[in-house]
């Protein structure tokens, strides 16, 4: 079992296996270690930092829907400074990739959060988030077309030397539209997909179950799209993507790998499961072992099609 | 807080939806307090997902078991009802911060329920009780006196039980909260301790606040992660916060929340 | 309950009830016929009709995925000839509203199917698939781009007076931007969603799920996206909306129609409970009566949204 | 084809995976025919969301009774064999057209089973037999004998069993294709009737076509509708064309599939 290697050498930092927890559903990495040890993880990414304090979208935030869930939280952050004060000490020293999920409502709200954050090397790399379908200004307005995207990134590009990766939406008629216009804007890598917008609605109050009415689907009921973007996505880019949508088992987290993922996320499974990537970590070793392989770099995008 | 496969080792049908499940959990046993609760994930697919929070009812650290009491009104609380004895279910717990059974010094403790939000009064009368200090009034409130019956034999017999009926069916014919309203006086508490219906909870608020009391109450907010790291379960305070309602809470002092 | 009007009148139309089958689902009517009397149901949409015979893609074909399916048919049908042929005669007569789903790879074919359809009276109306994602040439194509929507609609409408309805993509950036551009080339309704586009791997074999390696998703799972869309659609257009999308009970109909679709329709939920529409006719009519109501018009398109 | 809530009269687990069930349906139990499925739905959820499809592995007319033999390989199958006796469950049947027991008119059936695929050949060896006119040899096929063990005491008293297992725990060691491809000329049968996964399926039809034996097999395509409405279990036959699994089939003549 020795010679099975699960880490990846990407961005130019070193996870010690490709299982990340996905920002916004693992708080800052400390709520989750009264499970186990965060460290076990190839990484994680923080909730999302604006620069100033954001007390989010007014409650009920969260509602079930098949296999899956929406959510309309709306960045609620203590701000940068907060962030800086209160997270950052805490992270560091821990041994594994930390990625800081940057929003905002303007260019300049990135670009302050990157800037005022990239001389901490407690902080890895940094995730773009032009993906948020809960807030008015800014977030998935980014994501939307390619010629935002591209200028936004441009912009940031400017400002750090740390890895940027962009988060996508899936809400797009072609997401490698916008991977390609981030790629060709100095993107590091990007990684998807973030929630797709929905509602749900109480029939008997005849209102939205969100106060937001409006929230965004995550969890098993959208892997089938997840899986299909990242396939597409990984064969339309050559920088690393990174894969997640309703990870819930190490088998699905092999699908996004096999489709061409270098690193997978766990987003809202984690709810259910609260130690689900060690037992994607722990699947994806045994799936490497039965299949005779020694290093994830044989399967990662390995899947076989007839050609036509 | 811990994730354990646990047991059953119980269950009874109390009402046409409410039973009690009993379940072997050591651990959770010696470590709850009354307010806190479980998280128990339903069956092995993804429909139900998130998993189903209950508020611990009663804790038997001597045979290492927990109480649960569970009102079935959709499809993962239906399943739940429906396990038998030997069954396991994987649950999370204890989470959150539970009641201040301190709350007010000296005095009586009154305990406004409405429905099935007796379940985490009902331990904490026992906690009150067996601290030996302070006599606890126990307010009932149900649709109908079935609705009621999901906690007879429950109910220390030192505890005063004062029961509401919306039908007039058993006890006071109105709704709990009027009856309460009614008898605050008379009763004085040291302090009020509510679980129900949100309104129900913001009406004993209001009445606890002109009163005077000090009331603590125990929230029903939807929660996804249920350790504090999604911010699905915020609830507004008066100082304009937003905190989790699993971590935070769910029990908060009624003049804090923004109702 | 005699005083409980569930019929819509709409595109010139009238519907005895709200509910129909929806096209891909329900054969062209008779399979189901074996369960209950199909002219019990408000209409149904038969499977896609092209001008030519089609094979459809080869199998696998479908496999299910959390709270839903993907499928990949890939509009097999017998052609327009055999329609004309076989099915007609079989629908005539059935008293209930039957619309054609017409697909195609050119205008042209298009124009073709709704010409020589439109003289048979047992069409009531057209649904134009501008959303099959399981073909390479035409369907989705033409619902991506509010340009050749526009453009296949505006000829569309030249060649027949039957009431036309195109069936909208989900997977598009702004499906409102689609709808509005089908209603000004003179579209009678909209009825959305069709399927989202996705994938599912073996990760044993490394092979795609779907002989067709993409497919597209229906079921419960998208409903969240479904309800969000025709929430949107329903206030941006001024034409009727027909919703559907993973309903697969009365109240996830009544979600459609509170947030604003005239009529719904069931799709893969009948592959489960065969008996779907009846069972949502029947507590559609509950509902209002529980709540008081006399027609669907109340509570059509009646979600209550606190203004901010 | 009807829609049923079936009761589950008696399950019994043959193997480490396998099972019997048998269902209270009279109905299903007085029309099917050998080779015809149900489709089940799996608990009150969406996950699993599609019915699951089983051969029909005997019927009890006297009892009102069918049985199906379950091997539990996900989480659908699993559910249906963790049930109890007076569970019931939704069923749909008799669905699909079977075999034809008739098939190259006189002299010994032989009937091929990979695993599982037992099921519907069991009911067609008991069909046979019944009408009394034709003997029947059933080839079995397993991974090891405890896979064989499925069948156990289900094979009438005539019937000739002769056994395979992959690893020569029991019987001829190696596939049943193998063993049938051995004694073809032996048995000499009027026809064979095979059930087991695609592959041998394939290889049994390519031996039967060799030998000029009339042969039929029941193919195990995924289904969505099980009725014919939704065309997701095309299977492609030799003239180009895509016939529908679930109502043209599952059952085929071999020399009409399109390996
Ligand atoms: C702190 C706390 C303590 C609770 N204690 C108890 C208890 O002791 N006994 C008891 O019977 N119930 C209790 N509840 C309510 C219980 O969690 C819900 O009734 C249950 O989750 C419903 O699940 P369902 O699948 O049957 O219903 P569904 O309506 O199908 O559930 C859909 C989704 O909404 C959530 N949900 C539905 N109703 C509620 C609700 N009232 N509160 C919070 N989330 C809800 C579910 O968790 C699920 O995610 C408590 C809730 C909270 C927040
Ligand atoms: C005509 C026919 C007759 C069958 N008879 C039997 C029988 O008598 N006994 C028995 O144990 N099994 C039988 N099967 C196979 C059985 O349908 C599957 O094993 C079962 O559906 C698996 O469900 P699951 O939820 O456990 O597995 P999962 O893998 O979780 O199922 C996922 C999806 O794939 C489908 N699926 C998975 N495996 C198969 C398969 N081998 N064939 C078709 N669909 C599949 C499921 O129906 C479901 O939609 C038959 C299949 C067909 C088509
Ligand atoms: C409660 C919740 C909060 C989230 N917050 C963020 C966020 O702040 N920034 C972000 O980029 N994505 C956020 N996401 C999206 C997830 O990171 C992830 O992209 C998405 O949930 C899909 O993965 P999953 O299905 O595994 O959860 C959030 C998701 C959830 C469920
Ligand atoms: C097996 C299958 C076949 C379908 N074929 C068609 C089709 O021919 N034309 C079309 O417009 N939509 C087709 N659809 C899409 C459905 O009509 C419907 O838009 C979609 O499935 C969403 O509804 P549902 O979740 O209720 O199934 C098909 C769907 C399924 C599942
Ligand atoms: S439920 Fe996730 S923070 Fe409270
Ligand atoms: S399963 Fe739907 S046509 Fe056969």
């Amino acid at each position: 079992m020795n010679d099975i290697n699960l880490s990846q050498n990407i961005f130019g930092l070193e996870f010690k296996n490709p299982v990340m927890a996905a920002s916004g559903t693992f708080g800052n990495g400390g709520e989750f270690s009264e499970f186990y040890d965060v460290a076990r993880l190839g990484g994680f990414v923080t909730k999302a930092v604006t620069p100033e304090p954001r007390t989010g979208n007014p409650p009920p935030r969260i509602i079930e829907t098949p296999s899956g869930m929406l959510n309309s939280i709306g960045l609620q952050n203590e701000g940068l400074d907060s962030f800086i004060s209160k997270v950052i000490p805490r992270i560091s020293g821990l041994d594994t990739v930390v990625m800081v999920n940057v929003a905002g409502s303007t260019v300049n709200d990135y670009r302050t959060v990157c800037a005022r954050l990239d001389s901490f090397c407690e902080i890895s790399a940094y995730e773009i988030n032009i993906s948020c379908p809960n807030v008015k200004k800014g977030g998935i307005a980014f994501g939307s077309f390619p010629e935002s995207a591209f200028d936004l990134i441009k912009e940031l590009r400017k400002e750090t030397q740390k890895p940027l990766i962009v988060k996508l939406s899936p809400a797009v008629t072609d997401i490698t539209e916008i991977a390609r216009a981030v790629e060709s804007a100095g993107a590091d890598g990007v990684s998807l997909i973030n929630t797709i917008p929905g509602m749900a609605i109480n029939v008997d109050t005849r209102r939205p179950m969100l106060a937001n009415v409006t929230g965004g689907l995550s969890g098993p009921a959208i892997r089938p799209v997840a899986v299909r973007m990242v396939y597409q996505t990984a064969k339309s880019v050559s920088i690393p993507v990174i894969g997640m949508g309703g990870i819930f088992s190490a088998r699905d987290a092999l699908e996004f790998i096999i489709a061409g993922a270098s690193l997978v996320q766990t987003g809202c499974g984690m709810f259910v499961k609260p130690g689900l990537p060690l037992e994607v970590i722990a699947g994806i070793r045994e799936y490497l072992i039965r299949y005779g392989y020694h290093s994830l770099n044989e399967i990662t995008g390995s899947l076989r099609i007839m050609e036509d | 807080m811990h994730e354990y496969e646990a047991g059953i080792i119980r269950t009874e049908r109390r009402t046409q939806t409410g039973c009690i499940i009993e379940l072997e959990c050591g651990e959770i046993a010696l470590k709850a307090a009354p307010g806190q609760f479980v998280q128990i994930r339903i069956g092995k697919g993804t429909n139900p997902f998130l998993r189903r929070t209950f508020s611990i009812c009663g804790t038997f650290p001597e045979n290492g078991m927990i109480r649960l009491m569970i009102d079935a009104v959709g499809l993962g609380t239906e399943i739940l009802c429906s396990l038998k004895r030997g069954d396991r279910v994987n649950l999370v717990g204890p989470l959150g911060k539970g009641f201040d059974p301190n709350l007010g010094g000296n005095g009586t403790a009154v305990l406004v329920a409405g429905g099935i939000g007796a379940a985490p009064l009902l331990f904490l009368a026992e906690t009150i009780l067996l601290s030996g200090k302070s006599p606890v009034t126990f307010l009932m409130g149900g649709k109908t006196k079935n609705h009621l019956s999901i906690i007879e034999g429950l109910v220390g017999e030192d505890v005063m039980v004062m029961e509401a009926t919306d039908d007039g069916s058993r006890g006071y014919h109105g709704m709990v909260t009027t009856l309460l309203d009614e008898q605050i006086r008379k009763l004085s508490p040291r302090s009020l301790f509510v679980c129900g219906p949100n309104p129900m909870m913001k009406a004993a608020a209001e009445i606890a606040r002109s009163a005077g009391v000090p009331c603590q109450v125990s929230l029903e907010e939807r929660m996804a992660c249920g350790i504090g790291a999604c911010l699905g379960c915020a609830v507004r305070m008066n100082d304009g916060s937003m905190v989790r309602s699993c971590v935070d809470g769910p029990v908060f002092n009624a003049d804090e929340v923004a109702w």
